[in-house]
């Protein structure tokens, strides 16, 4: 057998089952879901057809595009909240924590809590948020409040919360990567060269640890911009996501053809997401060398 | 590094913040677990292991314990058998749409899982493929196959490439090269990225709330049981599932890490 | 034999259904929905999974005109003819000659409040509109908010409105969205949003959620009452799945449920009304049996019952609108 | 050649995708000896010996081993065995196992006996037979590296290639292993090819080198050869160090010409170094060995004059750097201390001294032939 | 020492958890020196300097810079600089944004032309002015080890620490390296401290050479005193090549011993090296200078005898493997191509060799003292 031959049979020999696997169950249900956002809507049900009505319908209803602007807005808080948390977390294990061994034991009790379930972590917020809750209870207890207080729960700052609790873990874990391969001499390097450690952080530390940031920031926005959990559990009557419009598109509202085109735009939105943050990620990780 | 700024006090009480704020609502959790009233509000009114006893008497929540078991099992093993020839592939050969392959596979992990359980439910219907459990495995293990591609690769990558040429070079044929000299150097990645796959599995919800039939597994069981009204069940059962998970995070945290 | 049953949660308690597993050797799985609308996309998803579903009656011609059920036999089913024939002839019920569905339970929608916290007595709907009550009222998470906001606007037929009165059911809807805690969607929400303390006033499935909290003793009792803009009625029934293949576990299962056992199993399971009333002198008495409404025919006329709207997508757009609404 | 040819190459081309690694090589090794493939960094080499080892195809040309030809056969098919830059010893086995290896594939599975009896031969050849059950991972640089060399040879390959055997070790640990490795060779009798690009080692251990250029050999021949009758000014740089001086080609009588150095100075007699023709008035490049360059006259040499710009101590040697007048490139010369009887002899920077150098020691090239 | 004291360390000492790295280290380095510190692995030369850098604290002892007292400093208040081993360029500035950083900084902040003057001056100084607007991972080794140079130099420290500036590169460009490394000291003439443990590039650019071994200083001295007086045979070994031989001591007379070497020759007037007082009959160890033996009889000489194991090619000389009777560790000599007629005239392995060597250049050392 010809070493070309050999080459291309133990290529296919391993490579045709992932292929035939990926195209049948996931890149052909993605390509149907875009050729249903063009199907209509025909009660009760809805029939193939080629027609721009589903997108036309959701550019033009502004009930579609608040929901998408409001999601959005949710999911960049919840990102913003995330870095601002996770990033002093990531830099206290990474430099502040001396010992190899607690580093790693910390690092594991952030990763930890990303293994409970995630209904659980959602839900237990509206134990703590609620009119009854753990928080009103510490702040009757404190005597900081006299009544319980209901602006905690079932609104979008409750939303915003579960959010970035849940979210936390996924945006330490790539800026602590990050962090842990700035090689120490560059920070030396800096401080031989006379800039203070504040300094040092914010010129040498902070941009070289930009492609966590923007790994991190990219997982939590894409879920979180995803998620119909938080809605249903911890979200009041101004809490409708993107997500659960499109869930009640495929329910209660029995529009799959809308649905699909929702979805569609959300592919899109997305894949905008990852474009942009693999760029600003490709920039980063040519300048870590 | 001698004595901490101000602005470095700061972080490191945010820091600490942080923490704590990840282990609270555990900790709520498991107190809650233990709260002898079925409505989790404070203040708390006594100890009891009833929960624990209910969640053992609970023949449909047990039932969908052990859906979700076997829907994780059988997931995770589709992603290795899938993963690792793929990988081994994107490691070793060159082809056209190489990059399209790997961005495709490793969409449905940033992709809102919503949006892939409506492709999914969408095209599975049309293929004759009715909503069950199988529905589910199928999409837990397209939806996570790239975890173990990518683990794998990263683990290819890093592997000497010249100790599979070393292998043949010594007479090895690339079956006996697979399995007496590549199996044994990535075998901790398949096993750390099997559990990693496992927990996702176990406790997905987008994907198989869309594709889950008559029999549903335990989040799904958990979904249900959360709208219809907290009972103090789920309490128990999450503090369990934090238990085991600690077990399986602890074990596959050091097998993905545990080589440089 | 197995059956599989898409239904609500109560209506299958093991209390009677293993008596019915028992005596007919058919092996039961029950699924749960949460809201009548959950039953078109689990049946759209693809056929072979479910033999039984039980819409209530605003739904079940929706099943019969997507093609998702078959028509019913009736001859086969014991004791059907003793069921109310209010229900057994009802539009939707029959219809293109054939009847579509076995009626099951029925009852009302009222409205609930917390005792100690609303006075003085309410007596109308517009006490959920009232904005004393902000943040303390919850509405359930479906459709029939439109006819509750068209009753108090005093819209004549709430089933057909007009786009301007849908329009106008929208805004008030929209209006009332500040007052509003949660949209609850099961009744094991609506029980805890009480016992937690977030609410006091809700609508509510009469007989059910205020017998659950009060249980729960949390120091405060909710009361029930049917507003003078007059409450809904509703009454489920059990449709058989097109193409199931368990047909005659199916009709052992409608007779059971029309039996005494299913009957009286279902009525003490849920708290709501039974539709065969001959057979539950066994269990309901006196004024228990009052409280059932057993052969009260005049309540039901008293409700507005529940029809599937005449443009259901035009209802089902309002009320998500409503819901997307900031 | 003398020897019965063992490996052979013809016409043998790669491409990388549009980059041609190698450009129709032709190379003979014959049986027993030591061959060393020598170049800069991307000329080749590896790609060389991997075409050689089967891990990659050639595009074209033909590779026979013992006369059969190869071109085709996997690595597993061909009685070669690799001695990798980096080792590639197996991380999860032992070093017994390691070198076991190859003797338990199923092509070539040996009995138990056979098999312990050869894995401890291969590793006492190496002085590693007590470290058979150590993992890998807790051998040094050096022991790694004989491990590597212990699991090629307990196959008994006809041919051992070895890409930059010891580059990864430090100088003096890399000193030690050169003599061994010759010392091995010697022992064995069997055929080394070997990459490197460090010309010291190629120059002591190898029978033949063949130095690379961008994918073609530049040239071929025993270290005494290349040394001293390097074909281009290329191999006489890379080989050793050499002072190269432009100069002007006058003409050439009998085999030896005349040049002009830029400060004017006519030497005659000079050795024509390139094969290609010299045109009269031509730009040359000169190459003369340091060693060859003496500090003050000669009744014999030819007589040139140089202004010292730095001197290197080195221990047992200064290193003088030299400029001749007009010219921009330093030259080197060694200065030995056992010939100077004090240090104050060796000529100071900034002083003007005489040199003197054997005509037929200056070798000329066109200067094109350079870069 | 004649010039002012820039930097001192006293009595300092550094311990990482129980493993002590350096014990009391007393050393004194002149402004305008080059100095470096010599040593094998793990010796505590990088240390050192980081403890001079201020990256690590010395655990007591005291450290000064111009007189002042650092030791509690951090590095960005010494008027310090350092190159570091892989140059810890910033990957996310360009060249010229990494010179200019140290003159950016807050304590430190310069006008923009002057920053503009200095970076630019800076550049030009290492020749790379023309690369200013690259990132450091489109230069080569060699340019970002000139960067590293240049972005120290912009800041014109006191003093220049090099942590093993060179290792990095491959050896023609180390050697081109370490020629530009040497002029940009005689150019600048600021005090250069720099790391290393390749013993030819500390012969080739320092003023002194401080030993190290084990955290402590074995000797500190100019190259010419470190290979013509080691202290120990250690380094004797260390700096240069030097054969080791054992042998008796047999008594001094005038500061010159007698020995007996293993084979039964008696040297007598050899140097005695070591401090330390040897004994009668005590066991010695002789250290000499390959360049310092001398093929062939010689009527001033010492007369010695050794067999040839091996002969080496090494371009421009043969190296000769020898072996004196009864002593195990061989002995090594160069023989120069230049002073042999013909090839053939260099003694073949097998062959017994006369050898002389001067009396004084044999040194005697306590065999303890080896190691
Ligand atoms: N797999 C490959 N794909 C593309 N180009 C390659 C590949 N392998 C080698 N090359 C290119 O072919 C040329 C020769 O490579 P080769 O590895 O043979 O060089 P080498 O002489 O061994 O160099 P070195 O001393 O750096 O190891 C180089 O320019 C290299 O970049
Ligand atoms: N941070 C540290 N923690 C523990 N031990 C250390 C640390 N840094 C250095 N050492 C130890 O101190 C000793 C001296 O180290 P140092 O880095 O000074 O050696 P060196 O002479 O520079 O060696 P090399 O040539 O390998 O760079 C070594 O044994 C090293 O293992
Ligand atoms: N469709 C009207 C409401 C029916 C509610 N049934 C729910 C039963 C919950 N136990
Ligand atoms: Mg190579
Ligand atoms: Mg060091």
């Amino acid at each position: 057998m010809k070493a070309r031959t050999r080459q291309r049979l133990s290529f296919w020999l391993l490579f045709s089952l992932p292929l035939a696997w990926t195209v049948l169950f996931l890149i052909l249900p993605y390509l149907s879901m875009g050729m249903m956002s063009f199907w209509t809507r025909k009660f009760p049900l809805f029939v193939p057809d080629f027609q721009f009505g589903n997108y036309i319908q959701l550019f033009s209803d502004p009930q579609y595009s608040a929901v998408i602007f409001r999601t959005m807005k949710i999911a960049a808080l919840v990102t913003a909240y995330s870095v601002a948390l996770g990033y002093p977390l990531a830099y206290f294990l990474v430099f502040t924590i001396r010992s190899e061994k607690l580093r790693t034991l910390l690092y594991m009790c952030v990763v930890v809590p990303l293994w409970v379930s995630y209904l659980l972590r959602a839900y237990t917020w509206k134990i703590i948020l609620g009119t009854d809750g753990a928080l009103n209870s510490a702040l009757l207890w404190l005597g900081i409040i006299d009544q319980p207080l209901d602006i905690f729960l079932y609104n979008q700052a409750a939303m915003v919360i579960t959010l970035t609790y849940i979210f936390i873990p996924f945006m330490v874990m790539p800026i602590f990567t990050a962090l842990e391969r700035i090689p120490s001499n560059l920070i030396e390097a800096s401080q031989d060269l006379g800039a203070g450690p504040f300094e040092t952080f914010l010129r040498v530390i902070l941009p070289l640890s930009t492609a966590g940031i923007v790994a991190g920031a990219t997982m939590t926005f894409c879920l979180s911009f995803g998620d119909f959990v938080a809605p249903v559990l911890v979200g009041g009557p101004s809490g409708t996501m993107v997500a659960t419009v499109l869930q009640s598109q495929f329910g209660a509202a029995l529009n799959w053809p809308l649905g699909s085109a929702l979805a569609a735009i959300i592919f899109a939105l997305v894949l905008v997401v990852l474009q942009v943050s693999s760029k600003i990620d490709r920039a980063g990780r040519v300048s870590m060398g | 590094m001698h004595k901490l700024m101000w602005w470095q006090k700061s972080l490191v009480g945010v820091a600490i913040g942080t923490l704590l704020f990840l282990y609270i609502p555990v900790a709520i959790l498991i107190l809650f677990s233990f709260n002898d009233s079925p409505v989790t509000s404070f203040p708390l009114s006594g100890f009891t292991l009833d929960w624990y006893r209910k969640v053992f008497a609970n023949a449909a929540l047990l039932q969908s314990l052990v859906n979700s078991l076997i829907v994780a099992l059988s997931a995770t093993a589709l992603t290795i058998v899938i993963g690792v020839p793929a990988a081994l592939a994107l490691d070793r050969f060159e082809f056209i749409g190489k990059r399209l392959f790997t961005n495709t596979i490793l969409l449905p992990l940033s992709l809102p899982g919503i949006v892939t359980g409506i492709a999914m439910l969408n095209f599975y219907k049309q293929i004759g493929l009715p909503q069950s459990l199988g529905a589910v495995i199928i999409g837990h293990a397209t939806a996570l196959v790239g975890i173990v591609i990518t683990q794998v690769l990263a683990r290819m990558e890093k592997l000497n490439r010249n100790l599979a040429e070393a292998s043949s070079d010594l007479g090895a044929t690339q079956v006996e090269t697979f399995f007496h000299v590549i199996f044994p150097n990535i075998r901790s990645a398949i096993i750390g990225s099997a559990l990693l796959c496992f927990t996702l599995s176990f406790d997905e919800i987008p994907v198989t709330y869309f594709l889950t039939g008559r029999d549903i597994t335990l989040p799904m069981y958990i979904y249900s049981t959360l709208r219809r009204g907290i009972t103090p069940e789920i309490n128990a059962i999450g503090a369990l599932i934090v238990l085991v998970s600690l077990a399986l995070i602890l074990s596959s945290v050091t097998m993905l890490r545990e080589k440089k | 034999g197995e059956l599989n049953i898409l239904t609500w949660e109560g209506y299958a308690d093991p209390s009677f259904i293993e008596k019915f597993e028992k005596a007919s050797s058919c092996k039961t799985t029950s699924t749960y929905v949460g809201s009548n609308d959950d039953f078109a996309p689990k049946l759209a998803a693809g056929g072979g999974v479910y033999d039984i579903i039980v819409p209530s009656i605003d739904t079940i011609g929706l099943m019969r005109q997507a093609g998702f059920v078959e028509p019913i036999d009736t001859k086969k089913i014991e004791g059907f003819s003793d069921v109310y024939p209010e229900f057994t002839k009802a539009n939707d019920v029959v219809a293109e000659g054939e009847t579509w569905s076995v009626p099951l339970v029925w009852g009302s929608i009222s409205l609930m409040y917390r005792a100690d916290k609303v006075a003085p007595k309410p007596d109308s709907i517009g006490v959920l509109f009232d904005k004393k009550y902000a943040g303390k009222i919850a509405m359930w998470d479906d459709k029939s908010s439109i006819y509750w906001a068209a009753r108090l606007l005093g819209f004549e037929n709430v089933y057909d409105l007009t786009d301007e009165q849908l329009e106008t059911v929208k805004a008030k809807l929209i209006e009332q969205k500040p007052l509003i805690r949660k949209y609850w969607a099961t009744a094991g929400e609506l029980t805890e949003l009480y016992a937690n303390q977030e609410v006091w006033l809700s609508n509510t499935w009469t007989g059910l959620q205020s017998k659950e909290v009060n249980a729960l003793k949390k120091g405060f009792e909710v009361v029930e009452f049917t507003p003078k803009e007059k409450a809904e009625g509703w009454m489920d029934s059990m449709q058989l799945v097109k193409g199931s293949a368990n047909t005659d576990c199916a009709y052992k299962f409608f007779s059971f449920m029309l039996s005494a056992e299913g009957q009286c199993g279902i009525v003490g399971s849920s708290g709501y009304f039974p539709v065969n009333p001959k057979v539950v002198s066994g269990c309901l008495k006196g004024e228990e049996a009052e409280a059932k409404k057993v052969n009260n025919i005049e309540f039901v006329k008293s409700l507005v019952m529940w029809q599937m709207p005449a443009r259901l997508d035009k209802y089902l757009e309002v009320w998500n609108a409503v819901k997307a609404a900031p | 050649m003398a020897l019965q040819p063992i490996v052979t190459l013809e016409n043998v081309a790669k491409a990388y995708g549009t980059f041609t690694a190698l450009h129709n090589i032709n190379l003979e090794i014959g049986a027993g000896e030591f061959v060393t493939l020598l170049g800069p960094s991307g000329c080749g080499k590896t790609t060389t010996l991997r075409l050689i080892g089967g891990f990659e195809t050639a595009d074209s040309g033909r590779i026979t081993l013992a006369g059969a030809d190869v071109t085709q056969q996997p690595p597993y098919r061909r009685d070669i065995n690799t001695v990798f830059q980096d080792y590639a010893l197996f991380p999860h086995m032992t070093v017994a196992e390691n070198v076991a290896y190859g003797l338990t594939v199923r092509a070539n599975r040996k009995p138990p006996e056979e098999r312990a009896r050869r894995v401890r031969e291969a590793l006492s050849l190496v002085g590693l037979a007590d470290k058979a059950d150590r993992m890998p991972q807790q051998l040094s640089g050096g022991q790694r590296q004989r491990i590597a060399m212990a699991r090629a040879l307990a196959r008994e390959p006809k041919v051992l290639l070895l890409d930059e055997p010891l580059s990864a070790l430090d100088v003096k640990l890399r000193e030690a292993m050169q003599v061994e490795l010759k010392h091995l060779h010697q022992k064995l009798g069997i055929t080394f090819l070997m990459v490197t690009h460090d010309q010291q080692e190629a120059l002591v251990l190898s029978n033949r080198i063949a130095v690379m250029k961008g994918g073609h050999i530049a040239q071929i021949g025993s270290p005494s050869e290349l040394y001293d009758r390097p074909a281009t000014p290329y191999v006489a740089d890379f080989i050793g160090a050499a002072n190269l001086v432009p100069a002007t080609f006058l003409g050439s009588e009998g085999g030896f010409a005349r040049i002009r150095l830029p400060d004017g100075a006519m030497l005659s007699g000079v050795a024509v170094g390139s094969g290609e023709k010299l045109r009269e008035g031509q730009a040359a490049l000169i190459a003369i060995r340091p060693e060859r360059l003496r500090i003050g006259e000669s009744r014999h040499g030819l007589p040139l004059t140089a202004t010292v710009v730095d001197q290197l101590f080195h221990g047992g040697r200064f290193q003088l750097e030299l400029r001749f007048d007009q010219v921009e490139t330093p030259v080197f010369i060694d200065v030995h201390r056992s010939s100077v009887a004090d240090d104050g002899a060796v000529p100071q920077p900034g002083s003007r001294v005489p040199l003197s150098v054997a005509a037929p020691d200056v070798m000329v090239y066109a200067a094109e032939a350079a870069a």
